[in-house]
């Protein structure tokens, strides 16, 4: 019998091991990136800004010129990439810490001037290299190393809503919040990045994917008992959907 | 003066870094000088893990040491990288269940603890650090075992009490396999 | 023996989170016995006839170790 | 028993620093110390204590909120390691500017940019000339044990409130993550170290006059002024505030100059020198400013045949070395870099390469 | 006859004069801010912090404790002070590129956590002291120093709107938007500004008021001109109302 | 009629950057250079120039702008005073570990904090020591007249690319805000320029390997490896990249150093001691990093009576002067400090109290 | 001779912008032929008579500069 | 060797900044070399503005000066601020319509020059500060009317082209007022 190859790792992606945690979704959210790029053809034009969180290791992951910028700088410095070269694909792929605190305004700002890169952004709601402290998007109650009796609204506040936020914002093309925990999720996700992706090659801004994913580390659960309480508790505070979408139909 | 300056060494996850940080705690209790000092390998998870501790009853100069007087192998790489550090006289004990081979050097005393074996009858596999703690408290004879008793009523409260009797007699055991 | 669909995994790449094992609608795969030299109990195929080849192992695996083929 | 217990270094300056009366802690994580704002996080709601913790958004809203506590007169610390420390330089530049008491701690990892995580001592320009804009001074210890580094951290608050001048921990990643045994100070005073400052803000109860605290002073004659005060108080601080520790020095030959862990280390190394019959002592300055010229310099005499300076970096502490010495004895030089830890006998091995 | 003073100026500010231009209304809104503070009865337990930016100087205008925080950080410095004394009243004083620029992700974090601060914001499209530069603010199509041919939305994205991104985070209690152009503007406006400090005295959470406000020198018009300008231009953009209010009637 | 136009000095730096094939420029507004930015926004668009001009959000977001655009092998500029260049100091120590080549002008102003906005020479240890952390360099060159600026400005793009590393000119505010004629080079030809750099990151085109642009390395031998390559490069630059101007220097008995406007002043007043029989010279370093240790060294022989530091800080390269000079002569300082500049007739007047 | 409202304004601190005069709803108020020491044409009462002490200029002025006072 | 190192000083507005600039472009026409140094007060706006300028056959030393070889004052303030500066047998330049008073100095040459009644009977108080540099012109000597008359037209064009008469003759009566 002849076989064929029916799912098999991207081209975009280097040969080399991931650094993650066993059951870590970052390794699914790079996966599902690289397709994206093999199928848009666009692998040996693409930039990618790595931040400073697990995904620092990203760089060598992706099969293509990247960098790491500084902790929460990576939209400014994709910024600076697509100015010099609007012809090429620029992304960045940033966690929660990242992106949510520190590079609150880098993000912000980059949404607002309409830049023309994508962002995936992995919210697992802790900070995850660092080891496990409170990200601005960790749940109402949750224990991390720094909100070790549960984090609490009266002295931390609440969870930050990242795409409710960025949604006011005019320069925004496309933006959705998604889950990778089902295959089903997995292929909508997908989907959804590659939106992202034809924002920024159709010219028409700025575009994001907010991702809820696992920690099973620093949540202290095994991974499959890490996807059922993201089921149970971040789709509740975060609810999925697409957002802004000036895109329209992509084939 | 008695001194002891050793690096235990082996994966993450083997409890490497406990094993120190009891000894230089009892040995605190016993009124000497410790210092402990971990250094975990470039890789975030997983990999390799070390420490040193210096237990000494003078002030500690340096709490980093290039030549141990003890090493305490967990596993092969640790082995190989630290033995020929060793000081002449100094003492090798290798975790035997994990490592098979036996280094060249014949001008060190070394002792082979089957330490996953022993804990393994005693019942629970995870003492095999005291184990190889114990066999260190034979070879080295620095820390006294009311010190390491009192470490462990310090350390282990709570529900977690009833574990004192399983660890003392996990190193009891590491003594007795040393001594053999 | 052949089988319709063939599930393939690499084992020395898999870290044995169960993502895999979780989401396979036929239970086509289970935990190894054995530790890979990483020390994880790696994903194992124990029922290739059943495989459908469907891709929610491949999908779900972070660590991208599984390649699905089919003689379809 | 003694008093003593066996903590980490982070924890250890954590608890030192609330055992001085600190009760606000404002923080980023970054390794390699996270386990200070940690234990902060566990020990500030703690009734016995009654402080406050908070996670700050970045480390240039840490520096801030610390900023707005020392504003108010109260004993406030942030923790830091290297690419933290240098997003906090413009906000340092103001609070020295504004003369703001805060206690700073630097736990230096490997750099430049991102680097690892690994010890290093790469930052004392940064701490030292100030990594700021503007002529401003940190006074800056640099312990080498977890005792000297607790007993430093209540004299930083005690410095801080005196000169109204942040004060900096430079500390090494390795008497961050080591633990030794340590005894803590009795909890301060706080009714005592509550007494209205002078100058603080603290709401003017409609009884005097408004406080105004700025580094601001859009007139260069004025301006001039509030940094001719500065000076000033630097020099005074020059004048009392010079700590340094000499090992093995009254015959020494050869005098090694180190700091930190590194000073610690120096003196097995000056030890295993005097087994071969080299007179070796070590210089460890303890403030790195004001760093001990004079006190250096008293040792520049002709019987000294070599100062050797080591650091864990590419050679910075070295230049104030030559400073105190000014060419009246070879200066010569060993470092790690990148994270890397000299051993004792790799820094005997290199001295006795130059003697 | 004898005479009762029926409007003079507040007791909360300094007799100091005011170094704004002519017409500016950072002095019309200093003026309401300092009368809250008065009718409020909290002029001696107030601490104040002023931003970089024209009203550098606010800290010597305001008769109450104050210090200027590094430009943007205005909220930290905030939180440092309130969380030292929470009985005290804390309020900044910002502009838009004090806040909407550079101080982006201090702002929003502060909101985020909920820090019982006020914040009074002056919108009034430009860089004030700096000479005229483009704030994140800028109308589209305006000319300013730094966008000499006008803002262009392709490079410089468009306006950003504070209170409507402001609004989607949950630790705010109390969030409007509003002008002084006219005499029941700044009467409704210090309503406002009244119910963002007692946002902060009832402990419910963060206030902000923004204010549309005039730039005549860097606009290049008449004081009065300028008050044509807004009205027909930023209040078409910057849509006014009460955005967020938990803070209930208030007397 | 000569080529010559006259302009700002600001300006005068922005058209030497665009001349020199500087197409992006990202910065965020800060007295006294904001005419900088202004000019690149009216400059950029235009035909001739086809460039980028982008005001960033803050001087964070600016400096990882030139980052990403480094990055790409592209001539960036930024261009900020005091208080944003310390806040650039996290990112200039990414820049100089992922050995990017960018230019950067810092117009110091009076600090520090908020300060003033006149001119000063208070961040020099900043530049010359490394505000951020870690070892690293830049290359650093401190112009005294707008001709050297533009200069300068030239060969800063042409040293950050043949290095891979950041280089700033360290401008005073009187610099900056002044006129005078000046006489811009021809544009480069960019094509030349646009050359496919060997590590930048543009696309692989599916034609080669993925180039890897980080200061990141999480294995410290790694990391010590790439610290011991950055510091062979800082000895190359030392070698091959010192300027220094030697005025009146050849019977000189009292040598003035100075760097910048003030080296500019320091001849007058030379002048003015030499009418008045003093054989004064000046000796101004142009690269204040590396600085021209040896050769300073030279002239502190027994005819030398004095070294005069004049700067417009509380003394900062009067450390350097003083590395060279080793206590063989003496080193004497006047500064002023807040944005107060000296005048000739002051200087002099401090210098004749000397002698 | 007495008004029922009088608006009292501090010359020497007007800075002249005009936003009293412009919204005045009764023309109370213009601007001064003269300079003050900062060279200001400043704002004058000039048909104080007319004056309502509604408080308009108070409210719009942005420098502090005006009183009104009534009798009622 | 020529020389001239001047100060203008007066309030902001009163078009001493664009003066200096002016004559410095004008200096460099005539091929000299010359620094145009400015130096706002330390209020935001309104306050005092003054501006150095130095033109010489020689490369510029300082551009910074404390003894100015003239002084041109459109306000008293900034008279009496730099009159004591004025090198023995410079001169000041006074815009009489502002300033009443006159300074003590015998040692020096004193123009009043009723610049604003001037510029008003030209039909632009704005042109004041031309009339400033026409006395200065007169008085230095240093820089060409042809310069003078190039600069204009390098700097005002387009619609501004109409202006360049009005300021030449702002010039020239500054000249002849000097002249008296
Ligand atoms: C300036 C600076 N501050 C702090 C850090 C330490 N740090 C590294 S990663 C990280 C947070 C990572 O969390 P997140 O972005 O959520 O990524 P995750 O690891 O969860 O994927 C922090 C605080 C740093 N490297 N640099
Ligand atoms: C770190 C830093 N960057 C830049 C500046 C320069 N700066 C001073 S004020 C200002 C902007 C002021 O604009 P805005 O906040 O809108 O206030 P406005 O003057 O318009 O009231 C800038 C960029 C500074 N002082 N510090
Ligand atoms: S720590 Fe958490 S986020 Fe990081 S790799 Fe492990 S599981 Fe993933
Ligand atoms: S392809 Fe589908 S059926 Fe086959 S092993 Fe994978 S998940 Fe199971
Ligand atoms: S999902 Fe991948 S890594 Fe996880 S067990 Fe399956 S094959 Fe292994
Ligand atoms: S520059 Fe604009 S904002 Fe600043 S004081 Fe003047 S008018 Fe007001
Ligand atoms: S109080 Fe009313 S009527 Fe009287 S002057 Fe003022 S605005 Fe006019
Ligand atoms: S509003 Fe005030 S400052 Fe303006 S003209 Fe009237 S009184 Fe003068
Ligand atoms: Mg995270
Ligand atoms: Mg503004």
């Amino acid at each position: 019998m002849t076989y064929t190859e029916r799912y098999k790792g991207p081209k975009s992606l280097t040969p080399k091991e991931f650094t993650y945690c066993p059951g870590c979704h970052h390794g699914i959210i790079h996966r599902i990136v690289a397709e994206v790029i093999d199928e848009l053809g666009v692998q040996g034009k693409t930039l990618m800004v790595a931040p400073v969180g697990c995904s620092v290791f990203s760089y060598e992951f992706f099969d293509v010129d990247g960098t790491v910028a500084p902790h929460g700088r990576a939209p400014a410095v994709a910024t600076g990439m697509k100015r010099a070269r609007p012809d090429r694909i620029v992304f960045t792929y940033q966690g929660d810490g990242d992106l949510a605190a520190i590079g609150t305004g880098e993000i912000i700002q980059a949404a607002n001037r309409g830049e023309k890169i994508t962002t995936i952004f992995v919210n697992n709601a802790i900070y995850g290299m660092t080891g496990g402290q409170m990200a601005p998007t960790t749940l109402v109650g949750m224990k991390t190393t720094t909100t070790p009796y549960g984090r609490n609204p009266a002295n931390e506040g609440f969870p930050i809503h990242v795409s409710e936020v960025l949604k006011e914002i005019t320069g925004v093309a496309f933006l959705a919040r998604t889950k990778v925990s089902t295959p089903q999720d997995v292929n909508k996700t997908k989907q959804l990045i590659k939106k992202a992706f034809m924002a920024q090659i159709n010219n028409v801004g700025f575009g994001l994917v907010e991702v809820l994913s696992t920690c099973p580390t620093n949540w202290g659960l095994t991974p499959v008992e890490s996807l059922k309480w993201l089921e149970e508790n971040m789709t509740k505070e975060f609810p999925l959907g697409v957002y802004v979408d000036k895109v329209g139909d992509i084939k | 003066m008695k001194y002891s300056g050793l690096i235990a060494a082996g994966f993450g996850g083997q409890g490497v870094m406990l094993l120190g940080q009891l000894l230089s705690y009892a040995a605190m209790l016993d009124g000497k000088f410790t210092t402990w000092l971990p250094s975990y390998g470039p890789e975030m998870r997983g990999g390799t893990a070390n420490c040193t501790v210096v237990i000494s009853d003078e002030y500690i100069a340096s709490p980093v040491i290039d030549a141990p007087t003890e090493l305490l192998a967990f596993n092969l790489p640790s082995m190989n990288k630290f033995v020929s550090q060793v000081i002449k006289g100094g003492s090798l004990i290798i975790n035997s269940s994990v490592v098979e081979s036996v280094p060249e050097r014949k001008d060190i005393k070394i002792f082979r603890i089957p330490a996953n074996d022993i804990a393994e009858k005693l019942g629970n596999i995870k003492v095999q650090n005291m184990v190889m703690m114990g066999a260190f408290l034979h070879v080295s004879n620095i820390v006294s075992m009311d010190a390491v008793q009192h470490a462990f009523e310090h350390k282990l409260t709570g529900t977690k009490a009833k574990l004192i009797d399983l660890n003392m007699k996990a190193i009891e055991s590491g003594m007795v396999a040393a001594g053999k | 023996m052949e089988y319709k669909n063939l599930t393939i995994i690499d084992q020395e790449r898999c870290k044995g989170c169960g993502l895999c094992i979780n989401v396979c609608p036929k239970k086509v795969l289970e935990f190894s016995k054995n530790y890979n030299s990483k020390g994880y109990h790696y994903s194992e195929v124990v029922k290739p006839e059943e495989c459908i080849g469907c891709g929610f192992c491949y999908r779900m695996c972070p660590d991208v170790c599984i390649v699905v083929k089919t003689s379809a | 028993m003694s008093g003593k217990v066996m903590v980490k270094g982070t924890e250890a300056i954590a608890e030192a620093a609330i055992r001085a009366g600190c009760r606000l802690y404002f923080g980023y994580p970054i390794t390699p110390q996270s386990e200070l704002p940690e234990y902060m996080a566990r020990r500030m709601p703690e009734k016995e204590v009654n402080g406050v913790f908070l996670q700050a958004e970045s480390e240039v809203a840490a520096v801030n909120m610390i900023y707005g506590a020392a504003c108010t007169g109260k004993r406030s610390l942030t923790s830091t390691s290297s690419p933290g420390f240098s997003l906090m330089q413009e906000s340092m530049s103001y609070l020295a500017g504004a003369e703001l008491p805060a206690v700073f701690v630097n736990v230096v990892r490997g750099g430049p940019g991102l680097g690892d995580i690994q010890p290093a001592q790469c930052d004392y320009f940064q701490a030292t000339k100030g990594g700021g804009h503007g002529d401003y001074r940190l006074l800056v210890y640099g312990p080498e044990s977890l005792q000297e580094a607790v007993e430093l951290t209540v004299k930083a608050f005690d410095k801080a409130d005196k000169y109204r001048n942040p004060v900096l921990l430079l500390a090494d990643g390795l008497l961050g993550q080591m633990m030794e045994p340590v005894e803590f100070p009795d909890f301060s005073n706080l009714e005592k170290l509550e007494k209205h400052s002078s100058w603080a803000l603290q709401g003017t109860e409609l009884e005097r006059k408004a406080h105004k605290v700025t580094s601001f002073n859009i007139d260069p004659v004025g301006l001039e002024k509030m940094n001719l005060n500065l000076q000033k108080k630097y020099a005074e601080m020059e004048k009392n505030e010079k700590m340094y520790e000499e090992y093995m020095m009254d015959d020494a030959e050869v005098v090694i100059v180190s700091y930190g862990t590194i000073g610690r280390i120096a003196k097995s190394v000056a030890k295993m020198a005097r087994n071969k019959g080299i007179k070796a002592g070590v210089f460890r300055p303890i403030t790195l400013w004001p760093f001990p010229y004079a006190e250096l310099a008293k040792w520049a005499k002709k019987e000294t045949k070599l100062f050797f300076t080591v650091e864990m970096s590419a050679g910075q502490m070295i230049e104030d070395v030559r400073l105190a010495v000014e060419g009246r004895c070879p200066v010569k030089f060993y470092g790690r870099m990148g994270g890397m830890v000299p051993t004792p006998t790799e820094i005997f091995d290199k001295l006795m390469e130059l003697v």
